[in-house]
């Protein structure tokens, strides 16, 4: 979807904001919002792909306002309450309804340290035969879904070169959606500046994006 | 089912909403808060920067690492424990002379926190999201590196699950030097791009 | 500037919101904004292509939760204080600095009504011929210049059909920069929305653009 | 000089905001309230869409003012008193059974003020803006305009001084309708493309 997150090249945020001697987490609820992400019995249909798409259709000014772990937050309570892990009622009385008998299978703190070491890789094998090579001239299609998708608005309808094939992996688009893992070749592209920016960019510098197979068109 | 609208009926202070939804879960035997506790643990006392600093040192000290990290990364790191959980693909790139990488993820916040841990506030900031791939050059002098006309930028937009590692250029003067000297070397920010790796102390 | 203002082909924004019988101002501090904007006094400077850009120039977050004439009201302020009409602490105050002289020359209600119908025409007769005509196929250059334009993002790079040329008039992005009014030939530029936003757009609709020479190029 | 935060010192209430700036503006001489008096009058008692609707009934009931206003707008609806601040520019554009016009302003909310007055709400609103270009069928349903596959639809995106008048047609059963009475049936919103004009109400 041409959201709000989708931000790249814009302007009018103003400078970077460093900050010496920055800790994890900023305020205890931080932590707890990122523990909950990684401790959590996530509901059937959930995915990672999916938790990103729940924060891109936050509304554009809460978006905004909100921090990073507001974001996730915000995403994880629209998750949990559409897959109906919980309801409204009992996220604003803060308590579970009594009637239902809880689980047993949470992930407790002796499992945790696995997990994070735990890989996840996101690559498949597939039959399909790589449509491209490294170093072949590609064109990023016009794509404007609704959906989510990981093809950035600035590197629509521009034409760089195929940098890394990485095989095939899970399709973000399709994922997100609920149909499917839909694996495809991803690859990483890389587009001049100009390319990108027109005339006034730095002749030398490229920016590198990844995309996958469906995402792009021969030229 | 959810609307877009659900925070309208919960309290503006995310202390309080995340209050309530771990106590909802708990209640639900969806979570343990104890392991939340352990989550927190780990990303705040053992997973960080001093992971990916150690592959760094250890590619500038052996030549032989060096190659196997910048031609499969993943596997690489995977020999130093360092893949997992957002960063079960990893691709290592090198700073020359010439050349300066610098990582971003526009669309969220993309890091490789197996090596990294979790990523600062800039990294995920509007402004550094926004700015990184239209001006690196500008973004790059707020953080005081201010590079020549001639070294080429390659911007990296982590748009899938391939998660970046830049290895910074080693500093001059390190010769000798073991791999924990020059693992206290290399700095989070060098590993995104957005710094160098520190200077030696200098020799009495 | 891509900035949040270019908004042309975002999602996100939910349903349009239809409101029947409804007052031309909703608050009366909305007549008072817009009242102001028709009788103040401009500072030397001011003109309509920088009072967009003022509020082109708001903090994003702030830009998506102001109402319209709360944007015109901090653009304004912003400008009133840039060209040193007032300054901060008189506004903070509410009042005037006691030092000064006032000014005699303001607009009275009777001379209001003839502002109305008063025309300010941006049509200027320069000596360069224009370099197209109607029927020419042009493309919108990739232009993301840092200040204020008046060509949209989702149009940069599209190739479209003059439809009507307009003479020349003054260049918003010169003139809201305080660089004079540098007036080129002005098109409308017809794209098809396939052009814009790709292959599962309708096949027959279309996107007038009105787009100044120096957007454009040849195809 | 002022920077881009300048708000953060002022009472963020609008109506506090707003009588300061009269007043400092007042006590500078800058500004005379009964002007703004004046000019809230002017907009919500005497200019509004009853101007662009007299302009679109008479280009209705007299051929040669509607071929003198699809040539030059400005001069035409100049003979009607009906050009102005915010419309020293205007472009009539004309619907048929095939064809379909829509206008908006995607950059900020560019509107014909001497014909229509000042915009509504959904005028201004980020869904028409952002929605309008991309996806202006799903609009018009919204406005209760379903047009069927074969119609093509103009948007007119107002990025420069150009204002853009839509003339809708003209409703069957209005023969022999006097230009007051035609007037009455031309809308606000069919004037912009987000509705038709009106049916004459069924003789007894």
């Amino acid at each position: 979807m041409n959201g709000i997150h989708d931000m790249g090249g814009m302007h009018g945020f103003g400078p970077i904001e460093l900050e010496a001697n920055e800790p994890v987490f900023h305020e205890t609820w931080e932590g707890r919002v990122y523990g909950i992400s990684r401790a959590m019995t996530r509901p059937d249909g959930f995915n990672g792909d999916l938790g990103r798409y729940t924060r891109e259709i936050m509304p554009p000014d809460l978006y905004l306002r909100s921090s990073y772990y507001e974001r996730w937050l915000w995403g994880f309570e629209w998750a949990l309450l559409h897959f109906g892990s919980m309801t409204l009622d009992e996220l604003k009385a803060g308590e579970g309804s009594k009637a239902a008998s809880p689980r047993n299978d949470a992930l407790t703190a002796d499992q945790v340290s696995a997990t994070i070491s735990h890989k996840m890789p996101s690559d498949r094998a597939i039959d399909t035969k790589a449509g491209y090579a490294v170093g072949d001239r590609v064109r990023a299609k016009n794509l404007n879904p609704s959906h989510h998708t990981r093809l950035p608005r600035y590197a629509r309808g521009k034409t760089g070169t195929v940098r890394l094939h990485h095989g095939a992996h899970v399709l973000p688009d399709s994922h997100a959606q609920g149909q499917g893992e839909n694996p495809e070749h991803l690859y990483t592209v890389a587009f001049t500046a100009k390319e990108l920016w027109g005339e006034d960019a730095s002749p030398r510098d490229l920016v590198m994006l990844d995309l996958w197979e469906s995402y792009l068109e021969p030229v | 089912m959810a609307d877009h609208h659900h925070h309208q009926h919960l309290p503006s202070d995310p202390a309080l909403r995340v209050k309530a939804l771990e106590t909802v879960l708990t209640e639900k035997g969806l979570i343990d808060p104890a392991a939340i506790d352990a989550a927190i643990d780990a990303y705040e006392h053992k997973v960080g920067p001093h992971r990916g600093a150690r592959v760094v040192a250890r590619a500038w000290s052996d030549q032989d690492f060096k190659r196997r990290l910048l031609e499969d990364a993943t596997r690489a790191c995977d020999e130093m424990g360092s893949v997992g959980a957002q960063g079960s693909h990893i691709v290592a790139v090198e700073n020359g002379p010439k050349i300066h990488n610098l990582v971003v993820c526009t669309l969220c916040s993309c890091y490789p926190w197996p090596l990294l841990g979790l990523p600062p506030a800039w990294y995920k900031s509007f402004a550094y999201r926004s700015r990184a791939v239209i001006e690196p050059r500008s973004v790059l002098a707020e953080f005081g590196l201010e590079l020549d006309d001639d070294v080429e930028i390659q911007v990296w937009d982590s748009t899938a699950e391939i998660r970046y590692l830049v290895i910074p250029q080693r500093p001059e003067g390190t010769d000798g030097l073991e791999p924990d000297a020059l693992a206290a070397l290399v700095t989070r920010d060098s590993m995104i791009g957005t710094g160098r790796a520190l200077q030696p102390e200098a020799k009495p």
